[in-house]
């Protein structure tokens, strides 16, 4: 505060009226948009191509990435706990209704739940401690379990994880990559042998493809592109 | 009856309407010349006889109207006004540069619901936005806003200035009390304290110039300060219009002692409770009152209607239009369309991007322009009033523009540094300001004894 | 209106299911303590009023009980939890990297503090080396972020006093500070950035950028901005001399941060129990000794040019390396307890994590500095007027979002 | 790890601890009893070779078996933060001497323990719940809460008037709280 009274009541004036002719910092929203930061983070959305069909073809990665495990695909809780569902919208109206059941604490049906069996997880357990729960070993511990059970149940793939710490996705990515590994029960085995037999071998797939392509095996010729 | 409802109802709705408006038009034009031919002659006696009534009813109707444009643009001034200071653009979406957004305000407050809180004195609560609402609008009866532009020329105007501008503080009161809260009733005490307290030093604050000027007319004040700006009174009475300044801000309830409706402590005060209409009074009234004590100031201490100096050029437009006999008819007719066409026609030259249709449009335009403010500067130039009045609103709308500028700069003062200023500083002020007048007005009527009324 | 009416069905007061009166704010059961049955007895001429949850400068949802005496304040109480989410219940319920964002919107204009306290507690308890880099990105960020915080509270407070014009101003610096954290961040208010070992992302040019744009003016703007309040008579008047507290009192009181510097005693995490990089830099602690609200306006003032200077010496030092520790993806520290607190723009945020060996803590206890500043306002009120209520709860610039957990 | 400051704090405290002192990082550890709560802060405080000025936080904690009230310290003379767990309180009946006679800003850090674990802290003057409203019965915070138990107990289940409308004659203070018997408190 100044000894002359009213001075920095004047000064303050001064400094509106400098700022009444300054340019201004409006954005007029709906004409011009702020930049918005390349790192900004938004609403997560699911993508469709132009054929208006879900680009998501839930690889799990986004899944993988995201550090409180907000995201889920297809519905199926990662860890048993937190339901929040990222999927396609059309089973908005049914998660409604889960919120509705689950703030009233009853138990919420999961639809998306009910073909997998409950199965005894006594027999993962044992295997998980034979292979000293080390996720490395991840291959053979998927391997003991579709001997034990005939396939891979979901639950023991969830076991699997909680137990070892390994991310799901990881486990699901392992076990879907090889061929011998599989998620339903083989109960339809003729079935499956008669579309196997109906296959033709690889071999001939091959042999079309270098075919069309011109080239042996697909790869070009000696003289570059024919 | 039958056929005459069938008929009626075989017409299409254009038909109703024509076929009840026109009988109608044409049984009043009858009866309205019927009725000028009987009675014109004994009713304009009437009115010849009462001018002073008629007077008074036609200038405070013009009043009464007036303030409602006032308002909104007092509003749109501060809201834009504020808006630019905060680095903000403010309104901008309705009319040019959102000119129009404080009548879509005023057209909002009348649509919304006029809400009366349970357990209020309903009586009460209806007649408080009346009675500050009038109590603000009739003291504009007495400020001159141009030669023989007053509503009502007093004696003693001044007086009934104050008289009836301390009406405001029993609306205020009712306001509060009636409304049923307990913030309302806050923001009525606090106002009944702060308005009280702060007419004394505004009233002492002008018998410097009563003084100095011999009378309470004020437009005899006005008069008094007419040729160059040096005549004005702020030079002899500056320290008077300083206190008179901010003890009407104070009357006025605007920041920094807007106490009465201070938003951060005491919600909105006594309009906590009021919706609708009823708040739209008080917000008018407030910002009429900005306007009030703007012209006030004007005409006490700047000169009023008076410009700041003499006109350079003694020119005297003298013009009778009425001296061109039928050549009138040919100039109205033809004038804007020689103007447009004289006008358009160098940018049609100039450039051959420009077409025919764009030119004339231009040229429409510019003549237009011209033709206002010719008839601008005639009017300035040949009608006294019309310069006083640009010149008072000029002047009236400054203040109106540093009252915004004080609300978008200054926080606001606790009610007991209120009291304290009023009461310790500013009386005291005032009472020296009359003696030092009353000193100099002996000391030079002793020196010159001609020298002052 | 002292005419009887029979009530007709339309009637509003027919609703109420008793005659009507005057509504007090007085609870509906008998005092359950000695001051609560002490503060709802009115004494002669006494009134109360209900100030809030809804109320133009109460800073959110708070709810203060005045027993006022004409203008005088005799003696309030505030009523919490209007904003209660149960932070401390979530935590239990969340395994560690999901706490940090359960305790981002805590005090929502500052929230890298929260995330900071509850990362630094989790390092603690997992001994974790955080990396240097990431230190030195984290010493930037959040000292931007006290800048922001601290833009805001002088808004806020002259706000409260009746000025229009700072609290915009001070938006503006906000904003453009808040859109620097959005390219750093991802997000303008509730970064979730901070992650236990490290940060989330590294150091971009859209950020850089905007900061090198925005510290070569800032020091001028933030200068001009104040200038309009700090010399104005009618401000200083209000605030010198009000809500005036002593260095024992503000000991008594737990009071922490600027409003404890503000009394003359320079304790200041950051130098008291250095963290982080801290030791590494130079600053200084400002102190004022009168301990009144302009005091605590003007240390604000002052520590904003240290932080400054602070986000000057880390752009300057910022070393090179990676930004995240080594971390397994599950965290389960051993069984143990650890207590660590930051220096924020309003105190001490602390945090108590007791872990039992599984991936989610047992027990999360979050020290809020606004909870503590708040519970004195009936202490700093005594004697003072309700204009003057506003201007004391904004000096001590309680964030309601902390205050209610 | 200040080992000199531990090797004090045995000395002074030794006969009133539960437990070993134990340190880790930059915190030191003591386990009191709650009926050495006084003596023991009283000292902490007002000990020249110590003032402990700063009550850093104080909150409650539930073991799954006892109730403990946890204290955190600050004071120049050693870097480390101070912790004193008072262990071993019943979880019935959970009392502990309330601290607000030395720092009276615990009383809102006491109010709040008080709500969330029903820890009673003898001495405060105005224990009551903070956060939660006042007919709420559970304790949330504590291990054995549940969630739709809580709903079940909580009364009315609906809009719960905050203000009691009264006539606005003199009636005296304690006709204003007249409470109907149906909505009385269950004592606690």
């Amino acid at each position: 505060m100044s000894f002359v009274p009213g001075l920095g009541i004047v000064k303050g004036m001064a400094i509106t009226l400098r700022r009444f002719f300054e340019p201004k910092v409006t954005i007029k929203y709906p004409e011009e948009s702020p930049d918005v930061a390349p790192r900004f983070r938004g609403r997560l959305q699911l993508l469709y191509d132009e054929w208006g069909t879900l680009k998501c073809e839930t690889c799990f990665q986004c899944a993988q990435a995201c550090p409180i495990e907000c995201i889920d695909m297809g519905g199926i809780d990662t860890r048993g706990r937190y339901h929040v569902h990222w999927g396609p919208p059309e089973t908005y109206g049914e998660r409604r209704e889960e919120s509705a059941l689950r703030r009233s604490g009853r138990p919420v049906p999961d639809r998306a739940f009910h073909h997998f069996q409950p199965v005894d997880l006594g027999a993962v357990d044992t295997i998980l401690d034979e292979h000293d729960h080390d996720p490395k070993r991840m291959l053979e511990i998927l391997e003991a379990t579709q001997s034990a059970y005939g396939y891979l149940p979901v639950a023991a793939l969830k076991q699997i994880s909680q137990k070892t710490g390994a991310w799901y996705a990881m486990i699901y990515g392992t076990a879907s990559y090889y061929g011998h590994l599989r998620f339903e029960p083989a109960e339809d085995a003729a079935q499956a042998t008669a579309v196997a037999a109906a296959r033709p071998p690889d071999a001939s797939y091959v042999t079309a493809l270098g075919a069309a392509l011109g080239g042996a095996n697909g790869r070009p010729g000696a003289r570059g592109r024919s | 009856m039958t056929a005459i409802s069938r008929s009626w109802n075989r017409l299409t709705l254009p038909g109703k309407v024509i076929f009840t408006v026109v009988p109608a038009l044409v049984v009043l034009t009858i009866g309205l010349v019927v009725a000028i031919a009987i009675l014109g002659g004994p009713a304009l006696d009437l009115v010849v006889a009462n001018l002073p009534i008629v007077r008074f009813v036609v200038a405070a109707t013009a009043i009464l109207l007036m303030t409602i444009p006032t308002a909104f643009l007092i509003i749109y001034m501060e809201m834009k006004g504020i808006a630019l200071m905060n680095l903000r653009i403010g309104p901008d979406r309705v009319g040019p540069f959102g000119s129009l957004l404080s009548v879509v305000h005023g057209l909002k407050v009348l649509m919304k619901e006029d809400f009366t809180p349970t357990g209020a004195d309903s009586v009460v609560f209806t007649w408080a936005p009346v009675v500050v609402y009038l109590a603000s609008v009739m003291t504009l009866l007495v400020i001159p806003f141009g030669p023989g532009l007053v509503g009502q020329h007093f004696q003693l105007g001044l007086l009934y200035f104050f008289a009836i501008s301390g009406l405001s503080v029993v609306g205020l009161l009712m306001a509060g009390w009636a409304s049923f809260n307990k913030y309302s009733l806050l923001g009525g005490l606090r106002s009944a304290a702060q308005v009280i307290s702060y007419e004394i030093p505004l009233v002492l604050s002008v018998v410097g110039v009563i003084m100095l000027a011999g009378t309470m007319d004020l437009v005899v004040i006005v008069e008094n300060q007419a040729g160059w700006f040096t005549d004005w009174y702020i030079w002899q009475q500056p320290l008077g219009a300083l206190i008179f300044f901010i003890a009407a801000t104070a009357e006025a309830n605007r920041t920094p002692f807007d106490l009465t409706e201070a938003d951060s402590e005491i919600v909105a005060g006594f309009a906590t409770e009021y919706s609708g209409m009823r708040f739209g009074f008080f917000f008018f009234a407030e910002y009429v009152n900005v306007f009030i004590i703007s012209a006030l100031t004007v005409t006490l201490f700047f000169g009023g209607w008076n410009a700041p100096f003499p006109w350079p050029w003694p020119i005297t437009l003298d013009l009778n239009p009425g001296s061109l006999g039928i050549g009138l008819l040919f100039v109205v007719a033809l004038v804007p369309l020689a103007l447009t066409l004289i006008l358009a026609t160098p940018f049609w030259l100039v450039s051959s991007r420009i077409k025919g249709w764009q030119a004339l449009v231009i040229g429409f335009v510019l003549a237009n322009l011209f033709l206002v403010g010719a008839v601008a500067a005639a009017g300035y130039i040949g009608f006294d009033w019309v310069a006083g009045l640009a010149w008072f609103m000029l002047k009236a709308y400054v203040f109106v523009f540093i009252f915004v500028w004080m609300r978008g700069t200054l926080p606001r003062v606790r009610i007991d540094q209120l009291m304290n200023f009023a009461w310790k500083w500013l009386m005291e002020l005032a009472f020296l300001n009359i003696f030092i007048t009353a000193g100099a007005i002996i000391l030079i009527k002793y020196l010159n004894p001609e020298a002052l009324p | 209106m002292t005419t009887t009416r029979r009530p007709s069905a339309d009637d509003p007061r027919v609703m109420l299911d008793q005659e009507l009166g005057v509504f007090e704010p007085v609870p509906p059961y008998p005092p359950r303590t000695e001051r609560e049955a002490e503060f709802y007895t009115l004494g002669d001429g006494e009134m109360f009023i209900n100030m809030g949850p809804q109320h133009p400068s109460t800073h959110g949802v708070l709810r203060v009980v005045l027993k006022i005496d004409g203008e005088n304040v005799v003696d309030l109480d505030p009523v919490l939890g209007y904003l209660h989410r149960g932070v401390e219940k979530l935590c239990e319920n969340a395994d560690y990297h999901q706490c940090i964002s359960q305790v981002d919107p805590l005090e929502y204009v500052s929230s890298l503090f929260n995330e900071w306290g509850a990362v630094l507690s989790f390092e603690k308890l997992l001994d974790v080396q955080v990396p240097r880099r990431a230190e030195y990105i984290r010493v930037l960020s959040a000292e931007l972020n006290r800048v922001a915080s601290h833009a805001l509270f002088m808004g806020w407070m002259a706000l409260d006093l009746g000025g229009l014009t700072p609290i915009l101003w001070s938006f503006i610096e906000r904003d453009e500070i808040v859109e620097m954290l959005a390219s750093l961040t991802g997000q303008r208010m509730l970064f979730n950035y901070f992650r236990i070992g490290g940060v989330n992302g590294d150091l971009n040019h859209d950020f850089m950028s905007r900061l090198g744009n925005w510290m070569s003016r800032a020091t001028e703007q933030i200068e001009a901005n104040t200038g309009l309040l700090n010399e104005n008579e009618i401000f200083v008047r209000r605030m010198r001399g009000l809500g005036t507290i002593d260095t024992p009192t503000a000991l008594r009181m737990c009071f922490t941060g600027p409003n404890l510097r503000a009394t003359g005693v320079p304790f200041d995490i950051r130098r008291a129990h250095p963290y982080s990089v801290y030791p590494e830099l130079d600053f200084d602690i400002p102190t004022r000794d009168e301990g009144d609200c302009l005091a605590r306006y003007l240390l604000r003032v002052d520590e904003v040019k240290q932080s400054l200077r602070i986000i000057d010496q880390c752009l300057h030092q910022m070393p090179d390396g990676p930004i995240m520790a080594k971390l397994p993806r599950l965290l389960r520290p051993r069984p143990g307890r650890a207590y660590s607190a930051v220096e924020g723009p309003r105190g001490q945020y602390a945090t108590y994590v007791m872990s039992d060996g599984t991936d989610q803590p047992y027990r999360m206890r979050i020290h809020d500095p606004s909870f503590i500043h708040l519970q004195s306002v009936g202490l700093l009120m005594e004697g003072n007027l309700i204009a003057d209520t506003m201007a004391i709860m904004a000096s001590l610039d309680p964030i309601m979002g902390g205050v209610d957990k | 790890m200040d080992r000199r400051f531990k090797a004090r704090l045995d000395a002074r405290f030794g006969e009133v601890l539960r437990g070993p002192i134990r340190q880790r990082h930059d915190e030191t550890e003591m386990r009191i009893g709650p009926g050495d709560v006084v003596p023991v802060m009283t000292a902490l405080h007002d000990d020249p070779a110590f003032r402990f000025e700063f009550l850093a936080d104080l909150c409650g904690v539930d073991t799954g078996d006892v109730m403990q009230a946890v204290y955190h310290l600050w004071s120049d003379v050693t870097p480390d933060w101070l912790r004193i767990i008072v262990d071993g309180l019943s979880r019935d009946d959970p009392r502990v001497p309330s601290l607000t006679f030395l720092w009276k800003g615990a009383e809102w850090m006491e109010r709040e323990a008080y709500d969330m674990f029903g820890i009673i802290f003898e001495g405060n003057r105005d224990l009551r719940r903070i956060y939660m409203p006042p007919d709420y019965t559970s304790f949330p915070l504590r291990k054995d809460f549940h969630l739709p138990d809580d709903a079940a107990r909580s009364p009315g289940g609906g809009v719960r008037h905050m203000e009691q409308a009264h006539l606005p004659t003199d009636t005296p203070a304690a006709a204003i709280r007249r409470t109907p018997a149906s909505r009385q408190l269950p004592s606690r």
